[in-house]
């Protein structure tokens, strides 16, 4: 991992320095273990700010939103990560960032800790940092300590069942391809399924209730770039900002029906949300059905390859006879 | 001092269940959150910070308080009783505790909310100390004491069996005495035990702020002068824009006015608003006072810890709980800041 | 002034969004033909079945409707073309998705109706409000207040 | 507030019959922004109409529900009137409580409830209504005729005579079509040639008519009034000014190949005239069959041209038109019958199709108008003649009747024993249709006066046996196994539509039905119209039809056409898709899911934070829009809206059904 982050330190610096790229996107470190954020480096000698360690969770392809529009024609660099770079093609596709002024460095990515996982175990005690070593992670505390775990049990759910550890759009690769080996990612979907519509009814009734509207889960999402949400206008008022059960419904609904055909199932709603709701399932669903009624598609992979949803068959297949 | 031996406690939550609406940490799909308890809820007293503050029982994030129907060219309007009745917070760490307090100085201050004051004197808050406080905890940076609340209704500190018990205003000894029956006197030795903990909490949560400079000492004064500081530059550059942070927090009070209409009937409702989100400001003519996100986190800082403070005789309105710290999804923190301003004092 | 909603004598409410061409059509040919069918649906006209927005069809079961259908012209007879290509799809995955939700699928339905085919254009607005009195009222997605 | 007038109409029993008009009156005063409800017996009359235009005036209405029959009878009527009292059209909306209310249901309290929501959800459209404007477009005074066939020849010829210029565009070398391969037609026996070529001369001489012969569509662009076309002038390799017709050239020419015109039953060479009448009378080079064009060797006919009119080196030259209107006629063509096995076509050359049969007994045919048996060029005794080869055959075919099959079987029944009498036919049918002007007098004619013998019934199978033909069917009248010995076997097979069909359609979004003929806007009535404003249909390309058809559907295609082109500007639908800027991302998709291509992309320039950005919005041609809405749904923030069918009008009425 050390060797990574060198090298990401690296790169950022030369290609500030050479003039490449106006601002390096990657990430740093805060006070706290778990603390890895997205840093914005415009000088060269931030560089040493960037790092690289298996909690470089936040995604940070939804920063040129933002940045490029702010930064008329210059250059941004990029350290995306296998989620992150399925992200920059969505909005590739979505007409939201523009190739040619983004340099992406691409990371392959052997899947990211889960904070929660450790503090569940108690293993967040003293903890400074962590570090991964092939099939473990390195726990050190503060008083110079180590623990080593098995790296799969403290993984984020969403980096278990991942198809695209290694991205698939970058102009520099760093570091050696990571083996593809995903957990089925249907699993809970096809529990859900299992419930009669009551019950599917009373346990999404419940887990909408903790919703606090907070848009955690939109503002993340690599496919919700939107200059205007829908549910923020105030005319037409699609969405109440009262927290009623319906309310909440509609909006959970809509907002994975939006992403229908781009999502690109990177997990980050599911993660930020502060109340646990798994709205990554939503979009699953989603997905599994337009895989099933109109062709395996993975939003992200090929921003070139139509959405399923903006196209058609003349003899697709409705779903309006099934109970 | 009283105690209630934990074993009691159902029969404890039972009894204050029958005499109004006992809202207390319940577990559900692994979150917790003050809830209205039911028999067979799932208690959980060890989770240090619920994930929201229970601010909700006394300022709920959706309120209706008004009703209105029209007819013809007759509106007809009708006030909503705001209070439900008696309400019980049990539970509630010293950080929520003065959470409340920074709510009250804004809604009990003239002019008073009246729907806030109901709720506010119908309630009964148990507080509970914090034995173990989390490396995000930084209540002792506001002369907070992760063990004792002193403005709650009764003091609660769990020292293993049993739950130490001291009524700290009218309204808890009118409690304690209600309850007399399942509660026992503490032994010498268990208040011993409560004063320890108590100690070591609140020596592990200094400790923490003097190792990572979290002194929110000259704060104010140092943002007053801040206001277009390089920091907020930097700092809003990663912010998603989400309201996690504000509406997470035991101190945010910001709220919204709507109507819910149907036709000829309709309700007025005020529900919980985030200065993070581009709306909050927006005007009805499109111009917005805070147009990106930088104006927008520094608000936040600079409300709570600097126009809040100017406003309330010094008192910040941040309480320590860390909630924010460890929820945001992009680590803006806090406690960064305070260091930040801090530093920037100090060099200058 | 609405259907009597109480569930000992429960006559469900249905929206109705029938495209211009072909549904709406058939709909005035069940009329002109003076079929019979009950008065639970009442229709909006839309121009075209691409028209009709997952927010329409939420909304509808928000403010009370106990079904919501969506009629269009017959996929390749579309007035423009392509319309009820995009609402198959659109309209497919939205029906999984409310069942995924726990929304009874026969709560939410998607008829091709021709205009020529006003006896169809009745029997769907039979057919509905039975199979959805059998499940009783909506009280899923519903607004309460 | 509003101030909405609620019409509500008797439509004399037809409503107040089931519905009690007092009762909804009476509710819809009611209804907040209701400043006025009345009710008469027929809302629609001229008094009706009077009442709304007066009553929108003295109460000062600004909205108006008019609660009556379906909006798709008097919409138009109502927005009238309400317009002649000076208030925009589209602020008028209407409630079905006839079609979709008192027709349909019986008991009367149900049927008021219904009208009374319905009044109310009118309303409820209403008060989300705006004012909505036309356009005025120009229209390019031009027209286009694709296909010169009888049915473009004759739309093309209408739109001259009537004085606007025509461009008629033909894929192959001449014009003429279909019509042009024929011997005689049914009923009456003219000939073919003889009625056609004076209107191919016609056609080619009309000083409005341009005609761009081995020339195709390549592109499509623009809308009803202003079309803009770019046509490919294939290189014909021979100068049209210079060509003298002479025919040197294709005499030398050493290059055979089949000849199209007369379905491949002899050979033409690569540079060629497909027949001596075709106009132009001048010659193609077929660039795939050219010793020169394949080898680089020959140039015979460019050595052998005294007018030095043949030209290698000429290229293909796109050539940008513009129209205001656009008649499509680009025929049919003749089902291939490779999934027919039994009846060994291609495997005998003496099993031929029927449009090969009026090759060969017409004079300008191979045989010269001799009807011969390709086989051994000797005179046929018994011909069979098999009718829906593929036609009412939905597993193998078509599902469709190819309509003219009768007829001209019967012809050619007639046509056989003109030539000679001693000659027997036999038709094998499913059934036989003659619906039209002295169809079913030819038909007798051939049954009673040339007895031909008509077997109800399918052929199983044709082999060949020693030099004849056996053929073997059921006659189900009688049940039993017929055979025959045949000397020619001539197969009916379907109609069907160009194969390049779907792709014009896709250049002019034109719908298709299953088998690709276009569909038209209305099967009733609006038979020439299609989905696409400005662009008719004519001739087979919509569904089989004979010579007299073609011609009637050419005919009315031509006027539609010149009901543009007679007019200096057309108004605009106002009820399309509107693009709310601020909203708009500039993803785009709506681009995708627009079945015009109504829409495009534009860069607009903004000042965000006291800075100009530039950013990509979409924008709607709104003369191209027909107001789908397809694009509003697939915007996720609802920059995209349907004037007239609005998010918010929708999202009221909804609100207001559901009360």
């Amino acid at each position: 991992m050390k060797n990574l982050q060198d090298t990401i330190r690296e790169i950022a610096a030369q290609s500030l320095a050479r003039g490449e790229v106006e601002l390096v996107i990657g990430w740093e470190k805060g006070d706290l273990w778990w603390q890895s954020y997205p840093a914005f480096i415009e000088e060269e000698k931030e560089a040493d700010r960037l790092i690289w360690d298996p909690l470089c969770v936040p995604n940070l392809s939804r920063y040129l939103l933002q940045e490029l529009s702010e930064m008329d024609e210059k250059k941004i660099a990029l350290f995306v990560k296998g989620c992150d770079a399925l992200a920059f093609n969505q909005l590739l596709q979505d007409n939201r960032t523009v190739r040619e002024r983004v340099v992406l460095y691409g990371i392959p990515c052997d899947g990211l800790v889960d904070p929660s996982k450790l503090e569940r175990e108690g293993l967040d005690r003293d903890l400074q940092e962590v570090e991964r070593d092939g099939e473990e992670l390195v726990l050190k505390a503060a008083a110079g300590e180590e623990k080593r775990v098995p790296a799969k049990d403290y993984l984020y759910d969403k980096c278990l069942t991942c198809r695209y550890p290694n991205p698939v759009a970058y102009d520099q690769m760093l570091g050696e391809t990571v083996p593809v080996e995903p957990e089925e990612r249907f699993t809970g979907v096809r529990k859900l399924e299992e419930l009669d519509y009551e019950d599917r009814f009373s346990y999404w009734a419940e887990q909408f209730s903790r919703c606090i509207r907070c848009f955690a889960c939109r503002n993340v999402c690599p496919a919700c770039s939107c200059i205007k949400c829908v549910f923020d206008l105030q005319e037409p008022r699609w969405l109440g900002k009262a927290t009623e059960p319906s309310e909440n419904a509609f909006y959970h609904i809509i907002r994975a029906y939006h992403v229908a055909g781009r999502c690109v199932d990177c997990g980050e709603c599911s993660r930020v949300c502060p109340v646990d709701i798994p709205l990554q399932e939503l979009n699953r669903k989603i997905i599994l059905d337009i895989n099933e009624l109109y062709g395996e598609y993975d939003a992200g992979v090929d921003p070139e390859q139509e959405a399923p949803l903006i196209t058609y068959k003349t003899d697709d297949p409705a779903a309006f006879t099934e109970s | 001092m009283k105690k209630v031996q934990k074993e009691k406690l159902e029969d404890l939550f039972e009894r204050l269940a029958g005499d109004g609406v006992l809202y207390l940490p319940l577990e559900e799909d692994g979150v917790v959150n003050f809830a209205p308890w039911k028999k067979g809820a799932r208690v959980n007293l060890e989770a240090l910070n619920t994930v929201l503050p229970p601010k909700r029982a006394i300022f709920p994030q959706t309120e209706t308080y008004m009703r209105f129907e029209t007819d013809g060219k007759k509106l007809q309007i009708e006030q909503v009783e705001p209070v439900e009745g008696n309400y019980f917070l049990f539970g509630v760490r010293p950080c929520d505790m003065a959470g409340i307090k920074v709510l009250d100085k804004v809604f009990l201050d003239e002019p008073e909310d009246d729907i806030y004051s109901r709720r506010r004197q119908a309630g009964t808050i148990l507080s509970l100390g914090c034995n173990d406080p989390h490396v995000s905890c930084f209540c002792s940076a506001f002369d907070l004491e992760p063990g004792f609340a002193p403005d709650a209704d009764v003091a609660l500190w769990d020292v293993g069996e049993v739950l130490l018990w001291k009524p700290l205003s009218e309204k808890g000894e009118k409690l304690t005495s209600s309850v007399e029956d399942l509660l026992e006197d503490a032994s010498a030795e268990e208040e011993r035990a409560a004063e320890e903990q108590r100690n070591s909490a609140a020596a592990t949560v200094a400790a923490a702020a003097r190792e990572h400079g979290w002194n929110v000492e000259g704060v104010e004064e140092a943002l007053q002068d801040m206001f277009e500081a390089e920091l907020w530059d930097k700092l809003y550059r990663r912010c998603l824009g989400c309201g996690i942070c504000t509406y997470i927090c035991p101190t945010c009070h910001c709220f919204d006015v709507e109507d819910f209409g149907k036709w000829q009937e309709g309700e007025r409702f005020r529900c919980w608003d985030s200065c993070m989100f581009e709306e909050f400001t927006l005007h009805a003519s499109g111009e917005n006072p805070r147009p990106t996100q930088k104006e927008r986190v520094r608000q936040r800082f600079m409300h709570k810890l600097c126009y809040y403070p100017s406003n309330f005789e010094g008192l910040y309105a941040c309480v320590g709980c860390g909630r924010c710290v460890r929820q945001c999804p992009v680590s803006i923190d806090i406690t960064q800041v305070i260091k930040e301003v801090g530093g920037v004092k100090s060099g200058s | 002034m609405s259907v009597a909603r109480e569930e000992h004598n429960f006559e469900p409410l249905i929206v109705a969004f029938c495209c211009n061409w072909c549904s709406y059509a058939g709909g005035d040919l069940a009329g002109t033909s003076r079929m019979s069918y009950p008065p639970n649906a009442r229709v909006i006209r839309v121009p075209c079945s691409s028209r009709v927005s997952p927010n329409f069809i939420l909304r509808a079961f928000q403010r009370g409707a106990d079904g919501v259908l969506v009629a269009g012209c017959h996929p390749g007879d579309c007035h423009y073309i392509t319309g009820n290509y995009h609402a198959r799809r659109r309209l497919s995955i939205l029906r999984r998705f409310l069942g995924f939700m726990g929304v009874e699928p026969e709560r939410f339905e998607v008829h091709w109706i021709s205009a020529s085919e006003g006896g169809k254009f009745a029997e769907v607005m039979t057919e509905m409000p039975e199979k959805i009195r059998a499940l009783g009222p909506n009280r899923k997605l519903r607004d309460a207040r | 507030m509003r101030r909405i007038g609620v019409f509500i109409c008797w439509c004399g029993a037809n409503i107040a019959g089931t519905v009690d008009i007092e009762k909804v009156v009476e509710e819809s005063k009611k209804i907040p922004g209701v400043a006025y409800a009345g009710e008469y017996r027929y809302m629609c009359s001229e008094i009706g109409q009077d009442m709304i235009r007066d009553t929108i005036i003295e109460q000062n209405l600004d909205r108006v529900v008019v609660a009556a029959c379906s909006p798709r009878m008097h919409e138009p009527t109502f927005r009238r009137a309400a317009e002649s009292a000076g208030l925009n059209p589209y602020l008028v909306q209407m409630a079905n409580i006839r079609e979709h209310c008192s027709w349909v249901h019986k008991d009367e309290e149900e049927a008021t409830r219904k009208a009374v929501a319905l009044v109310r959800t009118a309303v409820a459209k209403a008060s989300r209504s705006v004012e909505l404007f036309s356009q005025e477009i120009p229209v390019e005074r031009r027209a286009l005729v694709l296909g010169g066939g009888i049915a473009g020849i004759q739309a093309a010829l209408d739109i001259a005579d009537a004085g606007y210029e025509v461009d008629l565009v033909e894929k192959s070398p001449t014009i003429g079509g279909r019509m042009a391969q024929l011997d005689k037609t049914f009923p009456t026996l003219d000939c073919s040639a003889c009625i056609l070529t004076p209107k191919m001369v016609d056609a080619s001489s009309h000083p409005n008519i341009n005609l761009f012969t081995w020339s195709e569509v390549e592109q499509v662009e623009g809308y009803v009034g202003n079309f803009t076309v770019t046509i490919r002038k294939k290189a014909r390799f021979v100068d049209e000014e210079k060509c003298t017709g002479c025919g040197d050239c294709f005499e030398k020419c050493p290059s055979k190949v089949d000849s199209e015109f007369d379905e491949g039953l002899v050979q033409r060479k690569a540079i060629y005239v497909p027949f001596p009448q075709a106009v132009p009378n001048v010659p193609v080079i077929d660039k795939e069959n050219c010793r020169w064009f394949v080898k680089e060797k020959c140039r015979v006919c460019e050595k052998v041209c005294e007018a030095e009119a043949v030209d290698l080196e000429q290229e293909d030259e796109l050539l940008e038109k513009r129209y205001g209107a656009v008649v499509v006629a680009t025929g049919f063509d003749v089902l291939g019958l490779e999934e027919f096995g039994e009846f060994n076509y291609g495997k005998h050359p003496d099993i031929i199709t029927s449009l090969e049969f009026e090759r060969l007994v017409n004079a300008s045919g191979p045989t010269g108008g001799k009807l011969l048996r390709p086989s051994n060029q000797e005179p046929p005794r018994n011909v069979v003649f098999v009718q829906c080869v593929g036609s009412r055959d939905k597993s193998r075919g078509k599902p469709y009747c190819s309509k003219i099959c009768c007829m001209y079987t019967a012809k050619h029944t007639v046509l056989l024993k003109e030539k000679y009498p001693q000659s027997q036919a036999y038709v094998f049918y499913i059934d036989v249709r003659t619906g039209g002007k002295d169809f079913e007098e030819f038909h007798r004619r051939a049954v009673e006066e040339n007895d031909a013998i008509y077997l109800r019934g399918q052929v199983g199978k044709v082999f060949p046996e020693g030099d004849k033909l056996l053929v073997e069917g059921v006659d189900s009248l009688s049940g039993k196994t017929v055979q025959i010995e045949a000397d020619m076997v001539v197969l009916a097979a379907a109609m069907v539509p160009r194969t390049d069909a779907p792709e014009i359609a896709r250049l002019l979004t034109l719908g298709t039905d299953a088998h690709s003929f276009f569909t038209e806007a209305h099967p009733k009535l609006r038979p020439v119209e299609t989905h696409s404003a400005g662009v008719f249909l004519a001739g087979a390309c919509q569904g089989p039809k004979d010579i007299p058809e073609a011609v009637a559907q050419a005919s009315g295609s031509a006027s539609k056409a010149l009901g543009i082109l007679s007019k200096e500007t057309l108004l605009s639908d106002p009820c399309v898709s509107k693009v709310d800027e601020s909203l708009c991302t500039g993803c785009l998709m709506c681009i995708d899911v627009c079945p015009y291509h109504a829409i495009t992309e534009k860069t607009i320039e903004e000042k965000v934070h006291g800075e100009v950005v530039k950013r990509v919005v979409a924008e709607v041609n709104e003369a191209v829009c027909q107001g789908c809405g397809a694009c509003s749904v697939a915007c996720r923030p609802g920059a995209m809206n349907v004037k007239g069918f609005s998010n918010e009008q929708i999202l009221a009425e909804v609100d207001a059904v559901c009360l």
